[in-house]
């Protein structure tokens, strides 16, 4: 078989979003679905002892991580602790940031929703915030600010190095 | 091809990045090396160019003038003997830029080509889901950014929200008195607790001094008699237009 | 060489999100980072006449398809990866890239204009550049940098491999 034949199903099968059909790759190539079915057994043979094998899932084809190196790869996932904040937490991260001292029932009213307690939950346990005292005001709800560790992870010396509105061209008022 | 400085601009008018970048061209056009600039055709045509520009209303940025204003404070001083020093010092200085503008230039047309061959290659674009849940929050390169244009969004979306406050008119010391002596015209006597009924603050002030005011000038009567007890007012004198402009007059 | 360690690497390269970097890996398999080298330059070898390649990109290795192969995979994705960036943007990154860190104010004054912040926003939503600090001089500006997903996308290992002006032909003076 034509190494390059194999090679060029090898990338589209690699760069596809998902399961690529043997049809689909003979209409991408204007070949017989046939000689592509040959050439994507002959890969998925050539791949079995490989770090990635070749899977046959809804249809099509598709590189996955061999399951045997799931541990290996499970280690360097944790590793990078590359945890995303949902944007509603980010943006109540921010509010906090920005505008600390505050309490939850004026981050509710600053984002427009009912109650932030959940996410102001998630920021405590992720040690982004913490309760600083509360507001001298009836019920003496709690004051959020955010914490030396929340500095730390976002690379800044002190809250004074936050980035203000006007140095990213927006107006205050 | 004709290359009427016309023509050449519309050519052109896409391209231009900024004012280094017109006069870089302008440069080239007169095949001159960027150090042997000469400033007064040089300026001449860079305002041509704003011209035209102008002419087929292109909306041009303000850097384009701020260069062509030094250009010509650079052309004045050439021609004047004792500021010739100091011309010289900003010719060196544009030279210095427009030296350093072409090298961005060419490295920008590098990474650009780069980054286009770059582009050729696509990167696995299934992400496989190999995730333990409990992970440590960690903030990518553009923490900070993110940070501050979530609150730039948060701030912009409560200014599309806050309400117009349409502000009530303040009223005036002219409306309150024209208030008292509609009151008066009528009425011997009236309390003053009824004169400012649920009015707001400001209202009870300027007609307690209007009252003070009236009774001064002897034409009303106050009496009250407790602290804090009903203040009833009687009147004594006349209360007309006359009268009432006179007064308005006084305040004013 | 042992083939479990090669597949090992090549599994965790295939896994991971961006480019591994060899000290990484060496810390995940808690192995020698010469070992990891030498098998990562057999991948690499081993890889040449695939439908995939192992690129050397922002400091670490990554599975991308092999050029040569782009009519057809653009074929099946219709767009490539180019970023659509402005004439102007590319020398706002070119700036950047090269002189970094540095202020918008100093970028602004290279390039002839009152203000360079929207273009720096956008290579900033791109995450082609980043706030790196600030600069210790009145008024505290912040300092910008090109990020990992730069070199990344312009297929550089280091910083140190931008091209040089030689390399351009334009004599530096």
């Amino acid at each position: 078989m034509d190494k390059d034949f194999k090679a060029t199903i090898e990338a589209l099968i690699f760069a596809a979003d998902a399961p690529l059909s043997v049809e689909k790759i003979a209409r991408i190539l204007e070949v017989d679905s046939e000689l592509v079915q040959n050439a994507v057994d002959e890969l998925s043979a050539d791949y079995k002892p490989r770090g990635m094998n070749l899977f046959e899932l809804a249809g099509g084809y598709q590189f996955l991580t061999a399951r045997r190196f799931y541990p290996m790869v499970l280690k360097m996932k944790d590793t990078d602790r590359s945890l995303s904040l949902s944007q509603a937490a980010f943006e109540t991260l921010a509010i906090v940031a920005y505008r600390q001292p505050l309490t939850s029932q004026e981050i509710s009213a600053m984002r427009g929703v009912q109650s932030v307690s959940n996410i102001l939950r998630k920021l405590q346990e992720l040690e982004l915030i913490r309760i600083a005292g509360r507001k001298d005001v009836i019920g003496r709800p709690m004051l959020y600010r955010t914490t030396p560790k929340f500095l730390e992870l976002f690379g800044l010396n002190s809250l004074g190095d936050l980035p203000s509105l006007e140095e990213i061209g927006v107006n205050e008022s | 091809m004709d290359f009427t400085p016309a023509f050449d601009l519309e050519l052109q008018l896409e391209g231009f990045n900024g004012p280094l970048d017109l006069l870089l061209h302008l440069v080239r056009k007169q095949k001159m090396a960027i150090s042997d600039i000469a400033i007064a055709p040089i300026t001449e045509q860079y305002a041509a160019y704003l011209k035209r520009m102008e002419e087929l209303n292109l909306d041009i940025a303000g850097d384009y003038f701020v260069m062509a204003s030094t250009l010509m404070l650079m052309k004045a001083k050439s021609l004047i003997p004792r500021e010739k020093e100091s011309f010289e010092e900003m010719r060196e200085e544009l030279i210095f830029q427009l030296e350093e503008y072409e090298k961005i230039v060419a490295k920008a047309a590098k990474l650009r080509e780069r980054h286009r061959e770059m582009a050729r290659s696509f990167p696995r674009s299934f992400k496989e889901k190999i995730k333990r849940e409990e992970r440590e929050f960690k903030v990518g390169d553009n923490g900070v950014f993110l940070l501050v244009e979530h609150y730039a969004k948060v701030v912009e979306r409560l200014k599309a929200l806050r309400p117009i406050l349409i502000k009530p008119k303040p009223y005036t010391m002219k409306d309150v008195l024209a208030l008292l002596f509609q009151v008066f015209r009528e009425k011997r006597k009236a309390r003053f607790s009824s004169l400012v009924h649920q009015r707001e603050r400001g209202f009870v002030v300027y007609a307690f001094v209007s009252v003070l005011e009236l009774v001064r000038e002897g034409s009303l009567r106050v009496t009250q008699t407790d602290t804090f007890s009903e203040i009833v007012l009687q009147r004594r004198g006349i209360f007309n237009e006359e009268k009432q402009a006179q007064l308005i007059a006084r305040f004013e």
